[in-house]
């Protein structure tokens, strides 16, 4: 499915650590499964002919990596950015989270990456291997006998199926073609959403969010979470909680949590990936974006650097908080 | 009677400079309004953190208002601006989640306007008793 | 643990006529903290406040409560009291029971409930209070005004006068600005030089005002009572201190083609060259784009003829850092470019002019020498069309021109078509207005006269094509009173183009930290209030840089600023607001999202070096607040996502409690 | 104020907010057919502004207008007076029978010269 | 190069040597004009009613069919440009009026003004070059003074049409100075010659065009170009000694490509 392959992505790895222009890389690495691929550095050609993976599976976003992986690191750190990822790459850099000067981006080309939640409701549980390649996924299970085969298209993940951009808005480098902005239907599910009832809608968040187990693991892979102490986490805040007590405090984590991120989250889509209770909770940051875009006018977090987030910024004609709703109910 | 009466609890944050003198004036003019509403004093509007307003949910507010001056008028020149993005978004948020959107409003009230406070309020708790008490933000554990 | 002590008022019946106050201190009791609780018939009176100081002595207090009116009549009475008590005076707090309780509620029951609800909050919180000190920061007892014009010449006489070092930045060669190109002034009709060059010689022989003319400020750092200031003097090639302005260079220069911008274009000035005869500093200058010698080595006159040796072709700019407690922006305005409006064929026919050019062409140093001739054949005209509004009152969706009224426009119209009816009485002379706008002592006097005593047309309507065909300028109008379309053959067409704030100004703002309107105009602390200041401490506002101005108006605001500087430098400390936000390094990740919408600048980062539990060390960027500048408005702490930007005073933890105290 | 049907529907067609002019007149000073009109572009947009609208149906001034835009682009308060005068004639030819011109009435009206972009052009000026 | 071309119903008749000396010019150029298939007539005039649909329906096919050939879609005649790139316009811009049209349509694509207009005169500025112009310029007009006529509808309402300044254009007169000429500037290049007024009251066509050439001449000029053919009939019908021509004669002229035409 991937139009560039493992081995071009490992050749430049290799070729950029012998000849000295980085001392290592911020690869995906294989992990027990073919779909289980975690992110790691390689510092040694040997490290990486060994463990470096590209695949449908190679979702993770590296641009949060780079905010911690280089405080020790001598030389520069080759990173592969895929589209998605060169907006959070940019918006860490608007946010000063690390230091250009020390990294190396490889921009990379995608074609979508697989849900493995999408596969296992085909396929079921027990899967022991899948063989990406062409259009079409070989899944192997402990069950069945046979392969099965799998359409990519039909378990591509959510984020993927409406990719916003196939354009790299960083690199030092890029590799294969580049791509287009895409005007994609991202929105399509939030509007859903807003033309349900008020009643609906609360049921249908607290059916979602009732299954928060607060592992925080959407905060953990969030590109816009770069809090040196979340307020979560501090028990000066007032807020702290660690664990749920009862259903407000999950719905105040994550409204709190998408606030925060409001304006500087790039729709990368990793908080909805992460999620082992699959909560969409990409949903509640696109809200934020659709709102902004339509009140203030189009923007998108990350897509250059230095750009002024419509939370801090102002005109004197900016509409009412009361007039949201009137302008929705008109449009109803 | 009166005990049953749903009686609900109002938090309302004011701007020191323009809206905490408009409901001081309001006080000045004897106009009544509910004593379900109870206000906080904040230097501007642009002070009031969304946690605050879900920590008043939280603990079993009915309704929370915020009040500053009027756009353009802001003591610190940009701050209702800011405000006004802020609440914005966060109301259409809550709305998103199925909070009932009367709950919440921003209103701007001069230090002239003791009137429009007085009127504000009144307006404002009637338009929550009308929809009774907060069951989809409030936290049963803390409340009494 | 605080030891809080609450003190209810009575205030005589106003509170204990609705708030049952023997309950409300009997309530407060037993809130967390709380040690002491009373009340009394008037606490701000000297007993009730001698009763706080002996229950702080008495009872170990380091926490006041009062349960009274509104914080806005007495809180800063009650942090004297506590003050005298030995407390920190930030350690105390208002509930509000009159105002917002009963005075608002008839029923003693829910009046009494209110309070204590109240007063619960205000324990909470001042259960969380700290003590805090305003910060203190030195005066440099120097002002810089940047602009030479009427505004910043006024400021800096003003404040020099007060015995206070001034410097003035003036990026041209002179000063002097836009009035000294002016020829009458209205509605008094004196000559403008006459009124101004003065002042220009009472500012050069000034002790305390200094003139770095042909210069510009290019950083600003630093905070009220302490800017650095980097200054760049631009290479003028004379030695201003040698150059004696005797004018002979000038005379041999052989490069004598270049546009005149003192005379708007309508003339040619030498390659080096004094703008005019009043110019202060009296120095010649190089203009580097038309001199021979500096462009390709050949030529050297003025060297030769120059008797006091005062030319330098080798000199550098040179940039000076300079400090300042106070610093007045003055950089007025100029005529916006004519480009977006050609049907008045303003590009297409020398005799379209701008009203500037016209006081150009009627200023006896002008280019005519006074005599009002058309720049094309330097024929005397006959017919003179004024056209008012050109680029004013604009709507946005028009995409061209500026949207609010340039002020002077209608004014110095009146002044131009007056003086032309007065001096040439041969010629007929239109003005085609909109509305005449003459709010001003004597201005409407003055307008009549125009019409009544020296018979000019005003026509209510707008000129809207002017056609230039042979000789004449066809100028196709509506009079709206007589309902019909005017073609009138005129020789003089002249367009009182709307005004914009200088191109600098934006920059410079950016470099203050000051705010500016869409227009690009300097907006003031207060509209109303403070007019002179800027938002951003320290920074004062003089002159057209704010808004259209007229010279009145504009001196008047220049001695305004002047006196608001004056009042800063005559302080030898400055004490802050102590309620300031401030932030907590360790949390702090430098994200710059409090910086973006702070609207004082007070926001800086520095890398700050933290020590790990490992032992190592890290680098990290981190916010810092300026105290001195800081307003404490607390915008940036809900901008801050971890909550390490926080306000002093009003801290999250703080108004937290408040709302939990009134939520439980 | 109230506004009437027929001028809420001029208002509708056009886009035009009549509430922005300022009265300033560059309308009717940059119109060509200033002199052929009964009522001027200024006057077009006042009529409007005060729901005047009868007056207008009726006169030959609709016909005049040239469509050459000179208002619209010159208006100092983006108010599009041209844009009124056509919603305006539209209103009146759309009436049945109150075509301006008939394909009766071109033939007198030609010459061998004439391009056709004129009869299409005033076809779709002056008739529905 | 390869565009779209709209040629329009005055062009394909009383004004063919519009048509002919664009097409031999264009190929000079490098540049081939495909003539858009089916093209209807443009209706002359663009009703700016935002209720106006039917009337406009024309336009639209032509503006489909070039975006679906991802072509820009290249005008000559002044009246076809405004009425094609305003109704353009307004499909991007007029929502309802967009729905209502690709409603009426059954567009199974909705067409949401995704072409490009282009004027013959922009081609020749944005996507050829005056100065590549120049370069293939093999009868030089040196010393003709030519005037540009504008009249209303290449330029305005500016903010639609984009095209150059609305009161002092240029673009003619770079394209005059480009073919060896020299270019007079005379106010009312931008002022209307009476347009379709000259069917009901010639009197008025009359005055204005007078007016025009009047002021063309006072500035000197000896010859004035158009690129709308009711602008040349006006002008010419109301009594000039000068010659009025369509720009793309003179542009076929300089290029040498004229006499091939005639052949």
């Amino acid at each position: 499915m991937q139009t560039i392959t493992r081995d071009q992505l490992l050749d430049k790895a290799v070729s950029l650590l012998a000849d000295g222009t980085v001392t290592a890389v911020l690869g995906w690495s294989k992990g027990e499964f073919d779909y289980d691929v975690t992110p790691a550095v390689f510092k040694t050609e040997a490290e990486l002919k060994e463990n470096f993976v590209w695949n449908d599976f190679c979702g993770a976003n590296f641009s949060k990596y780079l905010v911690a992986k280089m405080d020790r690191l001598e030389g520069k750190m080759l990173v592969f950015l895929k589209p998605c990822d060169t907006y959070s790459f940019n918006q860490l850099l608007t946010e000063h989270r690390f230091d250009r000067e020390k990294v190396y981006a490889v921009g990379i080309p995608c074609e979508g990456m697989v849900d493995i939640a999408k596969v296992k409701a085909i396929c079921g549980e027990g899967i022991s291997s899948v063989d990406c390649g062409g259009d079409k996924l070989l899944v192997t299970t402990l069950y069945e006998e046979q392969p099965v085969e799998v359409a990519t298209a039909e378990v591509l993940a959510e984020r993927c199926v409406n990719c916003k951009s196939k354009k790299h808005v960083a690199y030092d480098e890029l590799l294969g073609e580049e791509g287009e902005v895409i005007d994609s239907n991202r929105f399509d599910e939030v509007e859903k959403l807003e033309a349900m009832t008020p009643d609906e809608r609360f049921a249908f968040w607290q059916n979602e969010l009732s299954r928060c187990i607060r592992c925080n693991a959407c905060r953990d892979a969030c590109p816009a979470c770069t809090c040196e102490k979340c307020v979560f986490d501090n028990p000066n805040s007032g807020v702290e909680n660690k664990a749920p007590a009862n259903s407000f405090e999950e719905k105040m984590f994550h409204i709190i949590r998408a606030y925060h991120v409001a304006g500087r989250c790039t729709d990368c889509g990793e908080c909805s990936r992460v999620c082992p209770q699959n909560i969409p909770l990409h949903l509640l940051n696109r809200k934020f974006i659709k709102d902004m875009n339509e009140f203030y006018g189009e923007y998108q977090a990350g897509a250059e650097v230095g750009s002024r987030a419509p939370l801090v910024d102002y005109t004197t004609e900016d509409l009412e908080p009361g007039e949201v709703f009137d302008r929705r109910d008109t449009n109803a | 009677m009166q005990v049953n009466e749903f009686k609900p609890l109002i938090v309302a944050f004011c701007c020191n400079w323009c809206s905490y003198a408009g409901a001081d004036l309001a006080g000045n003019n004897r106009l009544n309004y509910p004593a379900d509403v109870k206000i906080i004093r904040v230097p501007c509007s642009c002070r009031v953190n969304p946690m605050f307003i879900l920590r008043a949910f939280q603990r079993g507010a009915d309704g929370v208002i915020l009040c500053g001056c009027h756009p353009g008028d802001c003591h610190y020149t940009s701050g209702n601006y800011y405000t006004r993005r802020r609440m914005a978004a966060l109301f259409s948020m809550l709305d998103f989640l199925g909070i009932e959107k009367e709950r919440t409003r921003v209103e701007w009230v001069s230090a002239a306007e003791g009137a429009k406070f007085a009127a504000t309020m009144n307006d404002f708790v009637e338009k929550v008793t009308a929809l009774g008490p907060n069951k989809r933000l409030e936290d049963l554990r803390c409340k009494r | 643990m605080q030891r809080v002590g609450v003190f209810v008022c009575w205030c005589g019946s106003n509170i204990a006529g609705t708030v049952d106050v023997q309950a409300v201190s009997e309530a407060l009791k037993n809130e967390p903290g709380v040690v002491f609780s009373t009340n009394y018939q008037y606490m701000c009176s000297q007993a009730g406040q001698n009763m706080i100081i002996d229950a702080v002595k008495e009872h170990n207090l380091t926490g006041i409560v009062v349960c009274s009116c509104s914080p806005r009549m007495h809180e800063a009475t009650f942090r004297k009291t506590a003050a005298a008590a030995g407390l920190n005076p930030y350690m105390v707090e208002i509930a509000n029971i009159r105002e917002q309780c009963s005075w608002v509620h008839k029923d003693m029951m829910t009046g009494t409930e209110k309070a204590i609800i109240l007063g619960k909050a205000a324990v909470a919180k001042v259960n969380l209070n700290t003590p805090l000190t305003p910060g203190e920061s030195p005066v440099t007892k120097r002002a810089l005004v940047i602009g030479g014009g009427i505004a910043g010449i006024q400021t800096a006489l003003d404040i020099a006068d007060a015995g206070f070092e001034v410097d003035i930045v003036e990026k041209k060669p002179t000063i002097g600005g836009k009035m000294a190109q002016l020829d009458k002034t209205f509605p008094t009709l004196d000559c403008a030089a006459c009124i101004l060059t003065p002042k220009m010689v009472d500012v050069a022989q000034n002790e305390k005002i200094r003139i770095f003319s042909y210069s510009e400020v290019t950083d600003v750092k630093g905070f009220v009572g302490n800017f650095d200031v980097t200054i760049k003097k631009n290479a003028r090639f004379v030695k201003e201190d040698i150059c004696t302005g005797c004018g002979a260079c000038v005379e041999k220069c052989p490069m004598k083609k270049v546009p005149n911008e003192f005379n708007l274009g309508m003339d040619n000035r030498s390659a080096i060259y004094i703008p005019f005869a009043q110019a202060v500093p009296k120095v010649a200058t190089i203009d580097p784009n038309a001199c021979n010698m500096l462009k390709n080595g050949k030529c050297g006159l003025c060297a030769k003829v120059c008797a006091a040796g005062a030319i330098d072709y080798t000199q550098k700019d040179e940039y000076i850092e300079e400090k300042y407690g106070a610093i007045v922006v003055a950089t007025g305005f100029n005529p916006i470019s004519m480009e977006k409006f050609d049907e008045f064929a303003y590009n297409q026919s020398k005799d379209v002019i701008t009203s500037l050019e016209f006081e150009r062409l009627t200023n006896a140093a002008g280019p005519t020498a006074g005599k009002l001739l058309r720049p094309s054949d330097h024929e005397h005209p006959h017919t003179i069309v004024f056209v008012q509004c050109v680029g004013s009152r604009c709507d946005s969706c028009a995409e061209k021109g500026k949207e609010y009224c340039s002020k002077i426009c209608c004014m110095y119209t009146a002044k131009h078509a007056m003086l032309t009816r007065d001096k040439y009485p041969d010629t007929e002379v239109y003005v085609f207005y909109i509305d005449v706008r003459t709010p001003g002592k004597n201005f409407d006097e003055f307008y009549r006269r125009a019409v009544e005593e020296y018979g000019v047309k005003y026509v209510k309507g707008m000129v809207g094509k002017v056609t230039p065909e042979g000789k004449k300028l066809k100028v196709q109008a509506s009079d709206l009173i007589a309902n019909k379309q005017l073609h009138i053959d005129a020789d003089l067409v002249v367009l009182a183009a709307a005004i914009e704030p200088d191109q600098t100004a934006r920059p410079l703002a950016t470099m203050l930290t000051a705010s500016m309107d869409t227009n690009d105009f300097f907006t003031e602390a207060h509209p109303k209030l403070r007019p002179v200041e800027s938002p951003t401490a320290g920074v004062f506002l003089s002159g057209a840089c704010q808004g259209p101005k007229d010279i009145p108006e504009t001196v008047s605001q220049a001695g305004a600023a002047a006196s608001k500087v004056i009042g800063l430098l005559a302080k030898d400390k400055l004490t802050g607001n102590p309620c300031v936000a401030s932030s907590n390094e360790l949390m702090c990740n430098g994200c710059s999202s409090c910086e973006r919408v702070c609207p004082y600048g007070a926001i800086t980062y520095v890398d700050k070096e933290f020590r790990m539990p490992d032992r190592t060390t890290k680098v990290r960027r981190v916010a810092s607040v300026n105290p001195a500048v800081c307003q404490g408005c607390g915008c940036c702490t809900v901008a801050c996502p971890s909550g390490a930007m926080d306000l002093r005073g009003f801290a999250n933890n703080q108004i937290m409690a408040e709302v939990d105290a009134i939520c439980k | 104020m109230h506004k009437t049907y027929l001028q809420e529907e001029i208002i509708r067609m056009s886009g035009v907010n009549p509430s922005k002019c300022m009265r300033c007149g560059k309308c009717s000073a940059s119109c060509p057919a200033y002199d052929e009109m009964e009522y001027h572009p200024h006057q077009f947009v006042n009529m409007v502004e005060s729901g005047d609208i009868e007056p207008l149906l009726k006169s030959e001034s609709l016909y005049k207008c040239l469509s050459c835009f000179a208002c619209i682009e010159r208006c100092p308060r983006g108010v599009e007076p041209a844009k009124l005068v056509e919603a305006v004639r539209l209103t009146a030819i759309r009436k049945q029978g109150a075509n301006h011109m008939t394909a009766n009435d071109v033939p007198a009206l030609l010459d061998d010269e004439m391009p056709q972009q004129a009869i299409v052009s005033a076809f779709r000026k002056y008739s529905k | 190069m390869k565009v779209s071309y709209f040629p329009g119903c005055t062009l394909k008749n009383k004004a063919k040597d519009l048509d002919t000396y664009a097409y031999k010019s264009a190929e000079a150029l490098g540049v081939t004009l495909e003539e858009i298939e089916n093209w209807q007539c443009c209706g002359g005039v663009f009703t700016t009613a935002k209720n106006e649909v039917a009337t406009k329906l024309s336009s639209v096919r032509a503006l489909k069919e070039a975006a679906e050939k991802e072509q820009p879609l290249v005008t000559v005649c002044s009246a076809c440009h405004n009425v094609i790139k305003q109704t353009n316009h307004a499909m991007q811009n007029e929502k309802e009026f967009a729905d209502k049209v690709n409603r009426y349509m059954a567009n199974e694509t909705p067409y949401a003004g995704e072409a490009e207009v282009v004027h013959y005169l922009e081609m020749l500025r944005d996507m050829v070059g005056f100065d590549a112009v120049k370069e293939k310029v093999v009868n030089a007009l040196t010393g003709k003074k030519i005037a540009a006529y504008y009249g209303c509808l290449l330029l305005r309402p500016s903010k639609v049409m984009q095209m150059d300044d609305a009161e002092n254009p240029t673009i003619m007169e770079d394209l005059i100075a480009a073919l060896g000429a020299t270019p007079v500037v005379y106010a009312k290049r931008n002022e209307c010659c009476g347009g379709y007024i000259a069917m009901e009251s010639p009197e008025l066509a009359k005055k204005n065009s007078n007016e025009v050439v009047e002021n063309a001449k006072a500035a000197g000029a000896e010859m004035i170009i158009t690129a709308c053919p009711l602008c040349r009939y006006n002008l010419m019908k109301n009594g000039t000694d000068i010659p009025v021509v369509y720009f793309t004669e003179l542009l076929a002229e300089a290029l040498g490509v004229k006499e091939d035409t005639n052949a």
